[in-house]
Protein backbone atom coordinates (compact mmCIF):
# COMPACT_ATOMS: atom_id res chain seq x y z
CA UNK A 1 0.00 0.00 0.00
CA UNK A 2 1.20 3.78 -0.19
CA UNK A 3 1.10 6.19 2.14
CA UNK A 4 1.73 9.96 1.76
CA UNK A 5 4.42 11.42 4.10
CA UNK A 6 4.72 15.49 4.77
CA UNK A 7 8.14 16.59 5.92
CA UNK A 8 8.21 20.18 7.64
CA UNK A 9 10.03 23.25 8.04
CA UNK A 10 14.18 21.92 9.45
CA UNK A 11 12.61 18.51 8.94
CA UNK A 12 12.02 19.11 5.10
CA UNK A 13 15.00 20.87 4.77
CA UNK A 14 16.85 17.93 6.37
CA UNK A 15 15.46 15.06 3.61
CA UNK A 16 15.26 17.64 0.67
CA UNK A 17 11.74 17.51 0.22
CA UNK A 18 8.35 18.16 1.50
CA UNK A 19 6.06 15.40 0.36
CA UNK A 20 6.94 11.61 -0.16
CA UNK A 21 5.26 8.36 -1.40
CA UNK A 22 6.03 5.53 0.55
CA UNK A 23 5.43 1.82 -0.35
CA UNK A 24 4.34 -0.04 2.59
CA UNK A 25 3.09 -3.95 3.39
CA UNK A 26 -0.50 -4.12 4.34
CA UNK A 27 -0.67 -3.32 8.50
CA UNK A 28 1.94 -1.23 8.74
CA UNK A 29 2.21 1.31 11.50
CA UNK A 30 3.35 4.73 12.46
CA UNK A 31 6.67 3.12 13.73
CA UNK A 32 7.15 1.32 10.15
CA UNK A 33 6.49 4.60 7.97
CA UNK A 34 9.28 6.35 10.42
CA UNK A 35 11.62 3.15 9.70
CA UNK A 36 11.14 3.05 6.46
CA UNK A 37 12.04 7.39 6.25
CA UNK A 38 15.05 7.20 8.66
CA UNK A 39 16.82 4.56 6.23
CA UNK A 40 16.68 8.20 3.64
CA UNK A 41 19.72 10.62 3.24
CA UNK A 42 19.58 13.83 5.75
CA UNK A 43 17.21 11.59 7.96
CA UNK A 44 20.62 11.40 10.52
CA UNK A 45 19.32 14.86 11.51
CA UNK A 46 15.98 14.51 12.26
CA UNK A 47 15.46 12.85 16.44
CA UNK A 48 14.75 9.03 16.50
CA UNK A 49 11.17 9.54 17.70
CA UNK A 50 9.56 12.45 15.96
CA UNK A 51 5.72 14.18 16.81
CA UNK A 52 3.96 11.92 14.03
CA UNK A 53 0.40 12.30 12.80
CA UNK A 54 -2.36 10.46 10.63
CA UNK A 55 -4.45 12.36 8.67
CA UNK A 56 -3.95 15.85 10.79
CA UNK A 57 -4.74 14.24 14.51
CA UNK A 58 -1.58 13.62 16.61
CA UNK A 59 -0.67 9.47 16.41
CA UNK A 60 1.43 7.50 18.02
CA UNK A 61 4.19 4.82 16.68
CA UNK A 62 1.84 2.14 16.68
CA UNK A 63 -1.29 3.47 15.13
CA UNK A 64 -1.91 1.50 12.22
CA UNK A 65 -2.13 3.41 8.41
CA UNK A 66 -4.15 2.67 5.49
CA UNK A 67 -3.45 3.02 2.11
CA UNK A 68 -3.84 6.84 1.33
CA UNK A 69 -3.35 8.11 4.44
CA UNK A 70 -1.29 10.93 5.01
CA UNK A 71 1.40 10.47 7.67
CA UNK A 72 2.84 14.11 8.64
CA UNK A 73 6.49 14.38 10.46
CA UNK A 74 6.34 17.07 12.98
CA UNK A 75 9.13 19.47 13.53
CA UNK A 76 8.49 21.01 17.17
CA UNK A 77 6.26 23.22 16.83
CA UNK A 78 6.97 27.54 17.41
CA UNK A 79 3.96 28.95 17.24
CA UNK A 80 2.92 31.87 18.97
CA UNK B 1 -24.43 40.53 18.87
CA UNK B 2 -25.69 37.53 17.40
CA UNK B 3 -27.10 35.14 19.99
CA UNK B 4 -25.20 31.93 18.03
CA UNK B 5 -21.68 32.93 19.18
CA UNK B 6 -19.16 29.93 18.81
CA UNK B 7 -15.60 30.37 19.28
CA UNK B 8 -13.39 30.53 16.58
CA UNK B 9 -9.58 29.85 16.19
CA UNK B 10 -8.24 30.30 12.77
CA UNK B 11 -5.25 30.75 10.15
CA UNK B 12 -5.04 34.31 8.54
CA UNK B 13 -2.38 35.89 6.32
CA UNK B 14 -3.28 39.67 6.50
CA UNK B 15 -2.76 41.55 9.64
CA UNK B 16 -4.36 40.61 12.82
CA UNK B 17 -6.33 43.57 14.61
CA UNK B 18 -6.40 43.12 17.95
CA UNK B 19 -9.69 45.87 17.67
CA UNK B 20 -11.72 43.57 15.55
CA UNK B 21 -10.73 40.71 17.66
CA UNK B 22 -12.01 42.36 20.72
CA UNK B 23 -15.53 42.98 18.81
CA UNK B 24 -15.83 39.66 18.28
CA UNK B 25 -16.24 38.71 22.04
CA UNK B 26 -18.09 41.39 23.31
CA UNK B 27 -21.20 41.07 24.23
CA UNK B 28 -23.63 42.61 27.38
CA UNK B 29 -23.01 39.42 29.62
CA UNK B 30 -19.07 39.71 29.80
CA UNK B 31 -17.57 41.88 32.17
CA UNK B 32 -14.12 41.18 30.93
CA UNK B 33 -12.38 41.11 27.83
CA UNK B 34 -8.81 40.13 27.51
CA UNK B 35 -6.49 40.25 24.22
CA UNK B 36 -2.98 39.01 24.01
CA UNK B 37 -1.23 39.83 21.29
CA UNK B 38 2.27 38.52 20.46
CA UNK B 39 4.30 40.42 18.60
CA UNK B 40 7.39 39.96 16.41
CA UNK B 41 10.69 41.15 18.68
CA UNK B 42 13.58 42.73 17.67
CA UNK B 43 15.91 40.57 19.83
CA UNK B 44 15.35 36.90 20.91
CA UNK B 45 17.93 34.73 22.63
CA UNK B 46 20.62 37.34 21.96
CA UNK B 47 20.31 37.22 18.38
CA UNK B 48 19.32 40.55 16.63
CA UNK B 49 15.61 39.49 14.77
CA UNK B 50 14.98 41.40 11.44
CA UNK B 51 11.63 39.37 10.31
CA UNK B 52 10.50 36.09 11.10
CA UNK B 53 8.62 33.66 8.65
CA UNK B 54 5.86 31.40 9.97
CA UNK B 55 4.73 28.68 8.19
CA UNK B 56 2.67 25.43 9.18
CA UNK B 57 0.65 22.25 8.61
CA UNK B 58 -2.03 24.08 7.58
CA UNK B 59 -4.90 22.20 7.29
CA UNK B 60 -3.78 20.58 10.81
CA UNK B 61 -2.84 23.67 12.33
CA UNK B 62 -6.51 25.49 11.68
CA UNK B 63 -7.83 22.50 12.72
CA UNK B 64 -5.84 22.72 16.00
CA UNK B 65 -7.17 26.45 16.74
CA UNK B 66 -9.92 25.46 16.19
CA UNK B 67 -10.22 22.57 18.65
CA UNK B 68 -8.04 24.84 20.93
CA UNK B 69 -11.37 27.42 21.08
CA UNK B 70 -13.60 25.31 21.02
CA UNK B 71 -11.84 23.33 24.32
CA UNK B 72 -11.73 26.80 25.89
CA UNK B 73 -14.95 27.76 25.59
CA UNK B 74 -16.27 24.50 26.91
CA UNK B 75 -13.39 24.97 29.54
CA UNK B 76 -14.09 28.27 30.68
CA UNK B 77 -17.59 28.49 29.89
CA UNK B 78 -17.90 30.96 27.18
CA UNK B 79 -18.50 31.26 23.69
CA UNK B 80 -16.43 34.47 23.06
CA UNK B 81 -13.37 33.19 21.95
CA UNK B 82 -11.07 34.42 18.79
CA UNK B 83 -7.89 33.35 17.75
CA UNK B 84 -5.86 34.18 15.17
CA UNK B 85 -2.54 33.25 13.94
CA UNK B 86 -0.52 34.52 11.18
CA UNK B 87 1.24 33.11 8.25
CA UNK B 88 3.90 34.31 5.99
CA UNK B 89 6.85 36.87 6.29
CA UNK B 90 6.40 39.23 9.55
CA UNK B 91 8.46 42.45 10.21
CA UNK B 92 9.38 43.25 13.21
CA UNK B 93 6.34 44.61 16.04
CA UNK B 94 3.76 42.56 13.27
CA UNK B 95 1.56 40.42 15.63
CA UNK B 96 1.76 36.76 14.74
CA UNK B 97 -0.85 35.71 17.14
CA UNK B 98 -3.84 37.85 18.61
CA UNK B 99 -6.43 35.88 21.56
CA UNK B 100 -9.68 37.31 22.61
CA UNK B 101 -11.68 35.94 25.05
CA UNK B 102 -14.81 37.67 26.86
CA UNK B 103 -16.32 36.60 29.82
CA UNK B 104 -18.27 37.27 32.92
CA UNK B 105 -15.75 37.24 35.14
CA UNK B 106 -12.40 38.63 34.76
CA UNK B 107 -10.47 35.80 36.74
CA UNK B 108 -12.03 33.41 34.06
CA UNK B 109 -10.91 35.43 31.42
CA UNK B 110 -7.59 35.33 32.46
CA UNK B 111 -6.88 31.94 33.33
CA UNK B 112 -8.85 31.73 29.31
CA UNK B 113 -6.35 33.96 27.49
CA UNK B 114 -3.40 32.03 29.40
CA UNK B 115 -4.34 28.50 28.48
CA UNK B 116 -5.22 28.97 25.20
CA UNK B 117 -2.09 30.73 24.60
CA UNK B 118 -0.16 27.69 25.72
CA UNK B 119 -1.98 25.06 24.18
CA UNK B 120 -1.23 27.12 20.82
CA UNK B 121 2.29 26.67 21.75
CA UNK B 122 2.41 22.67 22.54
CA UNK B 123 0.17 21.45 20.31
CA UNK B 124 -0.55 23.67 16.84
CA UNK B 125 2.05 22.64 13.79
CA UNK B 126 3.47 25.96 13.41
CA UNK B 127 7.14 26.56 13.00
CA UNK B 128 8.83 30.07 12.24
CA UNK B 129 12.18 30.63 11.04
CA UNK B 130 13.78 33.71 12.25
CA UNK B 131 16.05 35.96 10.19
CA UNK B 132 19.18 37.65 11.57
CA UNK B 133 20.55 41.05 10.83
CA UNK B 134 23.99 38.82 9.56
CA UNK B 135 22.17 37.56 6.68
CA UNK B 136 21.57 34.12 8.11
CA UNK B 137 18.06 32.08 9.12
CA UNK B 138 17.40 29.43 11.24
CA UNK B 139 14.28 27.32 12.46
CA UNK B 140 13.16 27.79 15.70
CA UNK B 141 12.91 24.82 18.29
CA UNK B 142 11.27 26.45 21.63
CA UNK B 143 12.62 23.42 23.67
CA UNK B 144 16.27 23.88 22.77
CA UNK B 145 16.79 27.33 23.98
CA UNK B 146 17.25 28.35 27.19
CA UNK B 147 15.03 28.57 30.60
CA UNK B 148 14.24 31.98 29.65
CA UNK B 149 10.80 31.84 28.13
CA UNK B 150 11.28 32.22 24.23
CA UNK B 151 9.06 35.29 22.58
CA UNK B 152 5.92 36.14 23.09
CA UNK C 1 8.66 54.90 19.63
CA UNK C 2 10.20 56.99 21.61
CA UNK C 3 13.06 56.46 24.15
CA UNK C 4 11.46 58.04 26.61
CA UNK C 5 8.28 55.89 27.20
CA UNK C 6 6.89 55.83 31.14
CA UNK C 7 4.14 54.21 32.67
CA UNK C 8 0.44 55.92 32.58
CA UNK C 9 -2.29 55.74 34.82
CA UNK C 10 -4.91 58.23 34.32
CA UNK C 11 -8.53 59.02 34.52
CA UNK C 12 -10.83 59.56 31.57
CA UNK C 13 -14.11 61.27 30.71
CA UNK C 14 -14.59 59.96 27.06
CA UNK C 15 -14.66 56.44 25.62
CA UNK C 16 -11.50 53.91 26.31
CA UNK C 17 -10.19 52.90 22.83
CA UNK C 18 -8.65 49.41 23.51
CA UNK C 19 -5.88 49.95 20.11
CA UNK C 20 -5.11 53.06 21.12
CA UNK C 21 -3.99 51.82 24.29
CA UNK C 22 -2.22 48.62 22.59
CA UNK C 23 -0.52 51.37 20.70
CA UNK C 24 0.87 52.43 23.75
CA UNK C 25 2.66 49.78 24.73
CA UNK C 26 3.93 48.85 21.66
CA UNK C 27 7.61 48.31 20.61
CA UNK C 28 10.07 46.31 18.71
CA UNK C 29 11.39 45.16 22.50
CA UNK C 30 7.90 43.63 23.20
CA UNK C 31 7.04 40.19 22.10
CA UNK C 32 3.62 40.12 23.74
CA UNK C 33 1.05 42.94 24.57
CA UNK C 34 -2.00 42.24 26.47
CA UNK C 35 -5.20 44.52 26.98
CA UNK C 36 -7.66 43.83 30.13
CA UNK C 37 -11.35 45.73 29.57
CA UNK C 38 -13.54 45.65 32.22
CA UNK C 39 -17.21 46.29 30.93
CA UNK C 40 -20.38 47.31 32.29
CA UNK C 41 -22.34 44.28 32.18
CA UNK C 42 -26.13 44.02 31.96
CA UNK C 43 -26.80 41.71 34.60
CA UNK C 44 -24.44 41.99 38.31
CA UNK C 45 -25.00 39.53 41.23
CA UNK C 46 -28.42 38.53 40.13
CA UNK C 47 -29.64 42.31 39.16
CA UNK C 48 -30.94 43.72 35.65
CA UNK C 49 -28.01 46.76 34.96
CA UNK C 50 -28.63 49.52 32.40
CA UNK C 51 -25.84 51.58 33.33
CA UNK C 52 -23.18 52.80 35.96
CA UNK C 53 -22.11 55.88 37.09
CA UNK C 54 -18.28 55.88 38.59
CA UNK C 55 -17.30 58.83 40.77
CA UNK C 56 -14.28 59.39 42.18
CA UNK C 57 -11.88 61.17 44.69
CA UNK C 58 -10.76 62.85 41.29
CA UNK C 59 -7.06 63.78 42.39
CA UNK C 60 -6.09 60.78 44.42
CA UNK C 61 -7.34 58.44 42.30
CA UNK C 62 -5.36 59.58 39.81
CA UNK C 63 -2.63 59.65 41.91
CA UNK C 64 -3.10 56.02 43.15
CA UNK C 65 -3.50 54.80 39.01
CA UNK C 66 -0.05 56.67 38.51
CA UNK C 67 1.45 55.09 41.19
CA UNK C 68 -0.03 51.42 40.40
CA UNK C 69 0.90 52.38 36.78
CA UNK C 70 4.25 53.30 38.05
CA UNK C 71 4.77 50.28 40.57
CA UNK C 72 3.89 47.70 38.17
CA UNK C 73 6.62 49.25 35.66
CA UNK C 74 8.63 48.85 38.17
CA UNK C 75 7.75 44.91 39.85
CA UNK C 76 7.79 44.06 36.35
CA UNK C 77 10.42 45.58 34.89
CA UNK C 78 8.59 47.44 31.85
CA UNK C 79 8.03 51.26 31.32
CA UNK C 80 5.22 50.08 28.58
CA UNK C 81 1.97 50.17 31.35
CA UNK C 82 -1.23 52.46 30.10
CA UNK C 83 -3.95 52.24 32.49
CA UNK C 84 -7.14 54.64 32.09
CA UNK C 85 -10.29 54.30 34.10
CA UNK C 86 -13.69 56.37 32.89
CA UNK C 87 -15.76 58.65 35.20
CA UNK C 88 -19.30 59.60 34.61
CA UNK C 89 -22.33 57.38 32.89
CA UNK C 90 -21.86 54.27 31.13
CA UNK C 91 -23.86 52.42 29.20
CA UNK C 92 -24.47 48.30 28.73
CA UNK C 93 -20.69 47.56 26.96
CA UNK C 94 -19.37 50.66 28.10
CA UNK C 95 -15.66 50.17 28.99
CA UNK C 96 -14.99 51.20 32.60
CA UNK C 97 -11.62 50.74 32.13
CA UNK C 98 -8.73 49.70 29.80
CA UNK C 99 -5.23 48.07 30.90
CA UNK C 100 -2.33 47.57 28.10
CA UNK C 101 0.52 45.83 28.95
CA UNK C 102 3.64 45.31 26.56
CA UNK C 103 6.51 42.98 28.02
CA UNK C 104 9.26 41.05 25.95
CA UNK C 105 7.97 38.12 28.00
CA UNK C 106 4.52 36.69 27.99
CA UNK C 107 4.43 35.50 31.60
CA UNK C 108 5.27 38.67 32.58
CA UNK C 109 2.79 40.60 30.60
CA UNK C 110 -0.04 38.53 32.57
CA UNK C 111 1.11 38.82 35.90
CA UNK C 112 1.82 42.47 35.64
CA UNK C 113 -1.99 42.96 34.01
CA UNK C 114 -3.31 40.95 36.31
CA UNK C 115 -1.63 42.41 39.39
CA UNK C 116 -2.60 45.84 38.19
CA UNK C 117 -6.45 45.30 38.06
CA UNK C 118 -6.36 43.91 41.10
CA UNK C 119 -4.60 46.69 42.86
CA UNK C 120 -6.65 49.43 41.05
CA UNK C 121 -9.62 47.47 42.82
CA UNK C 122 -8.46 46.93 46.24
CA UNK C 123 -6.86 50.94 46.37
CA UNK C 124 -8.05 53.07 43.97
CA UNK C 125 -10.97 55.79 45.61
CA UNK C 126 -13.63 55.21 42.82
CA UNK C 127 -17.27 54.45 43.49
CA UNK C 128 -19.86 52.64 41.55
CA UNK C 129 -23.62 53.57 41.11
CA UNK C 130 -25.86 50.82 39.49
CA UNK C 131 -28.78 51.76 38.06
CA UNK C 132 -31.61 48.95 37.48
CA UNK C 133 -34.34 48.02 35.36
CA UNK C 134 -36.54 48.64 37.83
CA UNK C 135 -35.33 52.50 38.21
CA UNK C 136 -33.44 52.08 41.20
CA UNK C 137 -30.06 53.03 41.79
CA UNK C 138 -27.62 51.77 44.35
CA UNK C 139 -24.06 52.35 45.43
CA UNK C 140 -21.90 49.18 45.22
CA UNK C 141 -20.04 47.75 47.95
CA UNK C 142 -17.86 44.81 46.17
CA UNK C 143 -16.58 43.86 49.78
CA UNK C 144 -20.79 42.71 51.03
CA UNK C 145 -21.13 40.85 47.81
CA UNK C 146 -21.34 36.58 47.57
CA UNK C 147 -18.27 35.10 46.89
CA UNK C 148 -18.89 35.14 43.43
CA UNK C 149 -16.02 37.78 42.45
CA UNK C 150 -17.89 41.08 40.99
CA UNK C 151 -17.40 42.07 37.74
CA UNK C 152 -15.33 42.35 35.42
CA UNK D 1 -7.58 74.46 63.40
CA UNK D 2 -9.65 73.99 60.83
CA UNK D 3 -9.58 70.72 58.45
CA UNK D 4 -11.95 69.85 55.55
CA UNK D 5 -13.50 66.98 55.93
CA UNK D 6 -14.60 65.41 52.09
CA UNK D 7 -17.03 62.79 52.08
CA UNK D 8 -18.12 60.44 48.61
CA UNK D 9 -21.00 58.34 47.45
CA UNK D 10 -23.14 56.24 50.12
CA UNK D 11 -21.16 58.53 52.48
CA UNK D 12 -22.15 61.89 51.19
CA UNK D 13 -25.61 60.61 50.92
CA UNK D 14 -25.52 58.99 54.75
CA UNK D 15 -24.46 62.69 56.12
CA UNK D 16 -26.32 64.91 53.05
CA UNK D 17 -23.17 66.75 52.30
CA UNK D 18 -20.04 66.22 50.36
CA UNK D 19 -17.69 68.51 52.11
CA UNK D 20 -17.63 70.23 55.77
CA UNK D 21 -15.26 72.18 57.22
CA UNK D 22 -14.59 70.68 61.32
CA UNK D 23 -12.73 72.90 63.93
CA UNK D 24 -10.32 71.08 65.68
CA UNK D 25 -8.05 71.16 68.94
CA UNK D 26 -4.13 71.54 67.98
CA UNK D 27 -2.65 68.17 67.73
CA UNK D 28 -5.99 65.92 66.55
CA UNK D 29 -5.29 63.19 64.98
CA UNK D 30 -7.75 61.35 61.86
CA UNK D 31 -9.06 59.04 64.61
CA UNK D 32 -10.43 62.37 66.04
CA UNK D 33 -11.90 63.48 62.91
CA UNK D 34 -13.44 60.58 62.66
CA UNK D 35 -15.21 61.00 66.08
CA UNK D 36 -16.16 64.73 65.68
CA UNK D 37 -17.49 63.10 62.23
CA UNK D 38 -19.57 60.23 64.04
CA UNK D 39 -21.88 62.45 65.94
CA UNK D 40 -23.61 63.66 63.13
CA UNK D 41 -27.00 63.21 62.40
CA UNK D 42 -26.55 60.09 59.65
CA UNK D 43 -23.66 59.32 60.67
CA UNK D 44 -24.82 55.68 62.31
CA UNK D 45 -24.64 54.69 58.57
CA UNK D 46 -21.30 54.33 58.34
CA UNK D 47 -19.48 51.81 59.41
CA UNK D 48 -17.11 52.37 62.74
CA UNK D 49 -13.30 52.30 61.22
CA UNK D 50 -14.05 53.63 57.82
CA UNK D 51 -10.80 54.13 55.12
CA UNK D 52 -9.23 57.66 55.38
CA UNK D 53 -7.21 59.90 53.60
CA UNK D 54 -5.17 62.69 54.61
CA UNK D 55 -4.14 64.91 51.92
CA UNK D 56 -4.92 62.15 48.56
CA UNK D 57 -2.65 59.88 50.58
CA UNK D 58 -4.10 56.61 53.23
CA UNK D 59 -3.72 57.78 56.48
CA UNK D 60 -4.64 55.30 59.71
CA UNK D 61 -6.08 56.19 62.85
CA UNK D 62 -3.47 58.13 64.94
CA UNK D 63 -2.11 59.89 62.17
CA UNK D 64 -2.02 63.65 62.88
CA UNK D 65 -3.69 66.49 61.09
CA UNK D 66 -2.62 69.90 60.67
CA UNK D 67 -4.66 72.95 59.67
CA UNK D 68 -5.94 73.49 56.13
CA UNK D 69 -5.16 69.69 55.62
CA UNK D 70 -7.65 67.77 53.72
CA UNK D 71 -9.26 64.82 54.94
CA UNK D 72 -11.25 62.16 53.36
CA UNK D 73 -13.15 59.23 54.27
CA UNK D 74 -13.12 56.75 51.72
CA UNK D 75 -16.09 54.25 51.07
CA UNK D 76 -15.71 50.61 49.91
CA UNK D 77 -13.65 51.78 46.74
CA UNK D 78 -15.65 49.39 43.55
CA UNK D 79 -13.27 50.31 40.51
CA UNK D 80 -12.68 48.31 37.85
Amino acid sequence: MSVTVLLFASYADALGASSLSLDLPAGATVGDVLAELMSRPGADRLPPSPLMAVNQRYASADSPVRSGDEVAVIPPVAGG
Amino acid sequence: MSQFVSPIGELVDRTIDPGALLSRVSSPSNGALIVFVGVVREVNEGRDVTGIEYSAYEPMAARELQAIADEAGARFATPHVAIEHRLGELALEDASVGIAVGHAHRGAAYEASRWIIEELKRRVPIWKREHYTDGTREWVDPASRSAQPASP
